[in-house]
């Protein structure tokens, strides 16, 4: 991503060239679809041909998940046509979507936590004789789906809420898999994926090619869009404002112009290096979690931004919640700025410590809440003069970071729901910058956001770090953490592998060294 | 099938009427009645005895209020009453000490109240108060199975009583232990039910269980007994007899048949609010009870518990209740 | 390992029930000896849970689902008033003890149904629908008894059925096992009761995964209704009688052993497993009381300690699952 | 426009449960004519709608938070019996009659904070932690008062001063007024409700944004026993006495009207001006009742039909506020 390429790197192999020229699969002309309060879609048009990857690109809440869900029967457009073989169809709830054959990964996870993997995948269109489901054959059928997916490990009969957001992410692939679908929509698949799922997704995706389905795919990775996409269609501001491109022929550059209207520096901002001498403000001493992790140490100074680099289930995020409090270690102490920490959450908050945490609905956000609550979650009580709310100064100090993440819509009044998902991320980091933290967790600050806005928090991140934070920044891009760190950790199966300066390791020597450690 | 209302209603519920010249119509006056829910049989032969008392009154107003188990909801229909204006108030308070200052408020304001069943504490809160004897069905109850057992000490005698938290069932067991102990005798295992079927039915199979021999049970509430015969019906035992209480019309064919365990009942008349209506039009319209050589109506009518037996039941089937 | 808690997991959780349940039966034996541990009161406890048991394993489906029905005790009683009236007894009388079976089932399930349709359809909150049914039902079941006790006489063969004893064990009781053993299987082992949990746990997607929230939640209530319909022929069998007091209270029982057995309250994990528990331990607990003579208001604050502590052991019991299986 | 509709929206989903309250009072009105539009009437109304609405608010706190308290109706039975003691009296005789205040509120409070540990710290869900407090108060209350009726006597200032009638409207209706504000204030202009209505929106977002949920819940349940309290000493003030069968089934009564009052049950979003609507239409509605002499089986019927009603309206209501903020 750091480097990513504006010539087209990758040849289309012949025979997807001669596919694309066939008739379109799918089509959806003039879509628009109002919402109390907002025009999400405002007369879309997207053109799907069977057997290739039609990448939808835009900005944070250009309607790219509205589009999809008017697809799979979630949404009802207010007007336009949806064609299916050239025939006008009414998708009127999602069973008719499935039934004509579109099957959808949502952005957000759509998965049962009560319920087993099988029963997860096959929920709505159980194997069952007579209502009496058949386990064994679903169970049967899981394995082989997981197997293909290559996820032998997860068992059909476990339960999906002990599973961690990836695992999740495996389920709903799999049961957009089972659906036997025309067409498979991906909203953001590879958000919380790390590099090898994401591998390994690709090549799923290329086998339902190879076998005439048509997949829609949402992503905001454009390296991964010109590795995978044969044609893409960029929304901006619910319009569609470049039609079935094809990636070959398209540049990056104006792939990014298109979409955000204007040219992005597209870079890590610059590393101005740690002072030697500036003093520690987060220091971890071999803290540990019952059978997560152990012995972890690191200490990060003042400026300075640390990596936790690793695969999913590693154990990144189990660290930032242990160092914040939210779990409570088995050993190992936690000092900020000297002095130790004891105590939950709200001790690490008074502290001076922010964590965003990876899941943002369940663990960040209240929904049916204005967004400028939202923002002022951690701070409210201290705008308060003698436990009274002084709502203005909220209002204030929200608009303020609204405005300078371009948090789109720019209302601080909305609801947090409203929100596509990119947007709800900005408005967590938000918090903690109203906060003005000493220390700032961050687990995978950038899922699900697009690329303009995607600079735009590096620079803050880093300016934060310059203004004295301490930071440590969890993603599952390796490229990521490599470009914006100043120190990385590389995490494998719950202990520290390695630990060293940022430039002087690459992508490949990360991989090597989870890969050993998960071995070992 | 026989569990069709055999009489009308206001025959069974109030008896016998002798016509006396206080039966003249007079004043026309409105009275405010309140009671607590109708939700057994006895309390349901209370209301509509009232009911059907007015309706024999053409000067008669009876304004019901909804029966409730809420002593704040019944205070405030009694403060409605006042704020009519309403010429007597008969009262059956689910609670008389939670129920006496409101009535003393009616007093205060010149409405007489007419007390019935359960006492107020303070003896100017009402005109008039109409009894049942709580305690006295206890005792009722205990000297009939003194009776009964009184040669065998070691007699096993269980009580299945009402809902336990009402002052009145505290009268009724007090009663009960007090004329046992006057023959040696005691009370081996208590049950508490609601009165209601499926209490009793519930409470009975447990005590039954609990109990392998039993000589005598005592049942506070012939409303419940229903279950409670099921109950002990379900078990298959016969070892007892029982006595009811309150004196429905079911359990009164029952000892009439004699052919079931149930051998007695206490009467606890279900008829007093009716007096109650009687009394509040005598008071409403100045009039006196005639067959009285004093003047006015008296301050207090307490009601008797006689027990019902074989001997003696032809005598009280026409006040039984439809349970 | 994951396996391994996957398949103890359950059971761990059922280890706390089960342990404050063979703790209750401890002290009856201690207490009671053998009035407590004889072969009648062992069937008497389980006669009395037959009611709360069945009406609680529709509630269990409910509850799993992420409603609630707090009508069930107004509905029983509602059924067993219809179900004996002078009209059904004499229908019964001509055409067979069934009448009184069928009418009780039927008034259950359309009161279940209405319940279903105004939370479905209409959008109104279970808990306030429901309020509203126990509210009419009960006024309905009043207006129709009158307010009498409908005793039912001369349908004996409705008795000679119901108040049978195949293999020693009275028909209410294999009425319950039956109930709870069909429940049981429709929540774990068919397409319906698998998607009784998901909309419990996640109804939105539930609904992108093409199930008819609308359509399944009327089902729900619709089988809560049909339970308390069970309910009331089980009452009517017991007491003899109809009224429209039976049931009084019997939703708090019944929300009680679910959400003691496990089951929670917001939806997306049902047990009819330990709803049974959860009953049997309610109804043993009432026994020993009775045995032991106990006054009504020590009953009271023990079983309000002891309903804390089965879930507290439970949680213990969680808590040590989780540990184990790290 | 989305300014207007964070403004216009509270109004409008209030509209509902005014048009309500409206369509009942013109029922009163042409059915009672003066005898409901009066001054003394309407009173009557208020003075009746003081204890449920006391205990109303401490509730719709709880709910909004996504809990539930299932005991306060039994609390206010035992700190009703405790206030009332013969110790109390004398206490009160000797001391001052704010002995019998302080007792039923300290008796509230230490109820609902013992129900607020258990569920915050012990992890017991709310509905079977105050269910359990709910069956050991009433038996705790029925000891202390032997089951009898506690008369308060000779503490004659207690009485001058909760009957007493400040500007012609009587004390407990100015406690349910106040009450009532405060509530209002401290749910929507302080820093305690912002935090009640984030944890009921989304307890782990509020923890991990810093708020102490455990600390929180607690004086959640503090404050809902803290009201049954104050509906103990109202009670006290209106019946002379205290009983441990005062409250009986209050709670549903209460939940009830915070739930037709909008609050959502499943916590997140509460509203005190709905709640003292959603009281003041059960309290007029049984007033309307008695005024026209109804059949209380008919009551219950109607009573089931309004409240259906009632939240239909809302919900219509609801979706106008949609269609025009758009
Ligand atoms: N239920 C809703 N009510 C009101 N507005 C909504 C609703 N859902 C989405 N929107 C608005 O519609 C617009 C498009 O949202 P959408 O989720 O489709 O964006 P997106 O392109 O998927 O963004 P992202 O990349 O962040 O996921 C946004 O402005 C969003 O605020
Ligand atoms: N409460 C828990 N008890 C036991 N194990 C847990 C618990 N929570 C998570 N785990 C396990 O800990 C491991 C690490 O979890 P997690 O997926 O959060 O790591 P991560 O490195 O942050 O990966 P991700 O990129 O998905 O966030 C996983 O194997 C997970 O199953
Ligand atoms: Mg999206
Ligand atoms: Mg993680």
């Amino acid at each position: 991503m750091v480097d990513a390429d504006p010539q087209p790197t990758e040849s289309p192999a012949p025979q997807r060239a001669e596919r694309t020229a066939q008739q379109p699969f799918l089509e959806m002309r003039g879509i628009v679809k109002e919402f109390p309060g907002a025009r999400a879609l405002d007369g879309v048009d997207l053109e799907v041909r069977p057997g290739e990857v039609h990448c939808l690109l835009g900005q944070n809440g250009a309607g790219k998940s509205t589009l999809i869900k008017t697809l799979a029967g979630a949404h009802q457009p207010t007007s336009g046509e949806i064609l299916i073989d050239g025939e006008p169809v009414t998708i009127s709830d999602p069973v008719a979507a499935l039934r004509l054959g579109i099957a959808t990964i949502y952005q957000e996870l759509d998965v049962v936590d009560g319920l087993t993997v099988a029963e997860n995948i096959y929920l709505g269109h159980e194997l069952a004789s007579g209502g009496v489901t058949r386990r064994a054959e679903a169970a049967r059928n899981t394995r082989k789906l997981l197997e293909r997916l290559g996820h032998t490990e997860i068992t059909p009969h476990r339960e999906v809420g002990s599973l961690s957001a990836a695992g999740k992410q495996i389920v709903s692939l799999a049961r957009a898999l089972s659906r036997d679908a025309r067409v498979v929509i991906m909203d953001e698949p590879s958000a919380v994926l790390d590099s090898e799922e994401v591998g390994n997704l690709h090549r799923i995706v290329r086998e339902l090619t190879a076998d005439g389905v048509a997949v829609v795919y949402i992503s905001h990775r454009l390296e991964e869009i010109r590795q995978l996409g044969d044609r893409i269609t960029v929304l901006k501001d619910g319009r569609t404002v470049a039609e079935s491109l094809v990636v070959a022929d398209t540049p990056t550059d104006d792939l990014i112009k298109l979409m955000t209207g204007r040219a992005v520096e597209y870079a890590f901002p610059d590393r101005p290096g740690v002072a030697e001498d500036a003093a520690p403000v987060l220091e971890v001493e071999d803290l540990a979690l019952g059978g997560v992790f152990s012995d972890v140490s690191l200490t990060v100074r003042a400026g300075e931004i640390v990596g936790l680099a690793g695969l999913v289930g590693s154990g990144r995020s189990e660290i930032l919640e242990t160092i914040y409090g939210a779990r409570r270690a088995t050993s190992g102490t936690v000092r900020v700025g000297g002095k130790r920490l004891r105590g939950g959450v709200d001790a690490a908050v008074a502290a001076g410590i922010g964590l965003c945490p990876e899941e943002r609905k369940s663990q960040g956000l209240l929904l049916d809440e204005p967004v400028y609550r939202n923002i002022t979650l951690s701070t409210f009580a201290r705008t308060a003069r003698a436990g009274l709310l002084d709502e203005k100064a909220e209002r204030a100090a929200a608009r303020e970071q609204v405005e300078a993440l371009d948090l789109r819509p720019a209302s601080v009044e909305r609801h947090a729901r409203t929100l596509s998902g990119g947007n709800q991320q900005k408005a967590l980091l938000a918090r903690w910058l109203v906060h003005g933290c000493r220390v700032l967790l961050l687990d995978e600050p950038t899922r699900g956001v697009d690329v303009g806005a995607r600079a735009e928090i590096y620079t803050l991140i880093r300016r934060l770090a310059d203004d004295g934070a301490a930071v440590i920044v969890v993603s599952s891009e390796i490229p990521e953490v490599l470009g914006l760190a100043d120190r990385v950790l590389v995490i494998s199966d719950g202990k520290a592998v390695h630990e060293g300066p940022a430039g002087e390791i690459d992508e490949h020597a990360v991989l090597d060294l989870v890969m050993e450690g998960s071995v070992a | 099938v026989s569990n069709e209302p055999r009489e009308s209603e206001d025959d069974a519920a109030t008896g016998p009427v002798a016509v006396t010249e206080n039966d003249e119509p007079g004043d026309e006056v409105v009275i405010g009645f309140s009671a607590p829910a109708a939700d057994h049989g006895w309390m349901g032969a209370i209301t509509a005895a009232a009911r059907a008392e007015a309706e024999k009154y053409e000067d008669v107003t009876l304004q019901v209020a909804e029966g409730t188990n809420d002593v704040n909801v019944q205070i405030s229909q009694i403060e409605g009453f006042i704020d009519q204006g309403v010429d007597a108030i008969v009262l059956l308070p689910f609670d008389g000490a939670a129920l006496t200052d409101v009535a003393l408020e009616a007093m205060e304001a010149g409405i007489p109240v007419i007390n019935v069943d359960r006492e107020f504490t303070s003896p100017f809160a009402a005109r008039s108060t109409v009894l049942g004897d709580n305690y006295g069905m206890g005792v009722s109850a205990g000297t009939y199975i003194c009776e009964q057992l009184g040669d065998n000490p070691d007699a096993v005698v269980a009580e299945i009583a009402g809902i336990d938290s009402l002052p009145l069932t505290q009268d009724r067991s007090q009663g009960f232990e007090d004329a046992l102990d006057d023959c040696g005798l005691d009370v081996d295992a208590r049950v508490a039910a609601e009165f209601t079927v499926e209490s009793g039915e519930e409470q009975t199979a447990n005590l039954l269980s609990a109990e392998p021999e039993i000589d005598a049970i005592w049942n506070h509430d012939d409303d419940q007994g229903i279950g409670v015969l099921a109950a002990i019906e379900n078990a298959g035992r016969d070892e007892f007899f029982l006595v009811g209480g309150a004196g429905s019309k079911n359990m009164m064919d029952l000892i009439q048949s004699g052919d079931s365990v149930v051998q007695a009942t206490v009467i606890y008349p279900s008829t007093q609010a009716a007096d109650g209506v009687k009394l509040a039009r005598l008071v409403a319209q100045n009039k006196t009870v005639s067959d009285l050589a004093s003047i006015g109506v008296p301050r207090q009518v307490q009601l008797y518990a006689p027990v019902v037996t074989a001997d003696n039941v032809e005598e009280f089937l026409p006040i039984g209740f439809d349970s | 390992m994951s396996q391994r808690s996957a398949l103890m997991g359950p059971a761990l959780r059922m280890g706390g029930l089960v342990l404050a349940l063979v703790l209750l039966v401890v002290v009856g034996v201690a207490t009671g000896g053998e009035r407590f541990w004889s072969t009648g009161n062992l069937i008497t406890v389980l006669s009395l849970a037959a009611v709360t048991g069945v009406v609680s394993i529709g509630m269990t489906f409910v509850i799993t689902s992420g409603g609630i029905d707090l009508s069930v005790g107004a509905v029983v009683g509602l059924a067993s008033v219809w179900a004996s009236t002078l009209a059904t007894q004499y229908a019964a009388q001509d055409y067979g003890w069934w009448v009184i079976v069928v009418t009780a089932l039927a008034v259950g399930l359309v009161a279940g149904l209405v319940n279903g349709a105004l939370v479905a359809y209409g959008k109104v909150p279970a808990f306030i629908a429901t309020l509203a049914m126990l509210a009419a039902a009960r006024g309905l079941a009043e207006i129709i008894a009158g307010r009498r006790t409908q005793v039912i006489r001369d349908v004996e063969p409705f008795f000679d059925v119901f108040q049978s004893r195949p293999l020693g064990v009275p028909t209410i009781v294999w009425i319950f096992v039956v109930v709870a053993a069909a429940g049981w299987f429709l929540l774990n082992r068919t397409t319906f009761g698998r998607r009784t949990v998901a909309v419990g746990g996640n109804p939105e997607a539930s609904r992108l995964a093409g199930i008819k929230i609308k359509r399944h939640t009327l089902y729900l209530y619709g089988i809560a209704g049909l339970t308390a319909g069970i309910g009331a022929v089980i009452l009517l069998a017991r007491t003899t009688a109809g009224s429209s007091t039976h049931g009084t209270l019997l939703e708090l029982d019944a929300i009680a052993a679910v959400v003691v057995g496990g089951t929670l309250l917001a939806g997306g994990r049902g047990t009819i497993t330990g709803t049974v528990l959860g009953v049997l331990i309610f109804s043993t607990l009432t026994n020993v009381f009775v045995l032991n003579n106990l006054d009504s208001s020590v009953q009271a604050i023990a079983k309000g300690a002891i309903i804390v502590v089965a879930v507290l052991l439970q949680q213990w019991f969680a808590a040590r699952e989780k540990v184990t299986s790290t």
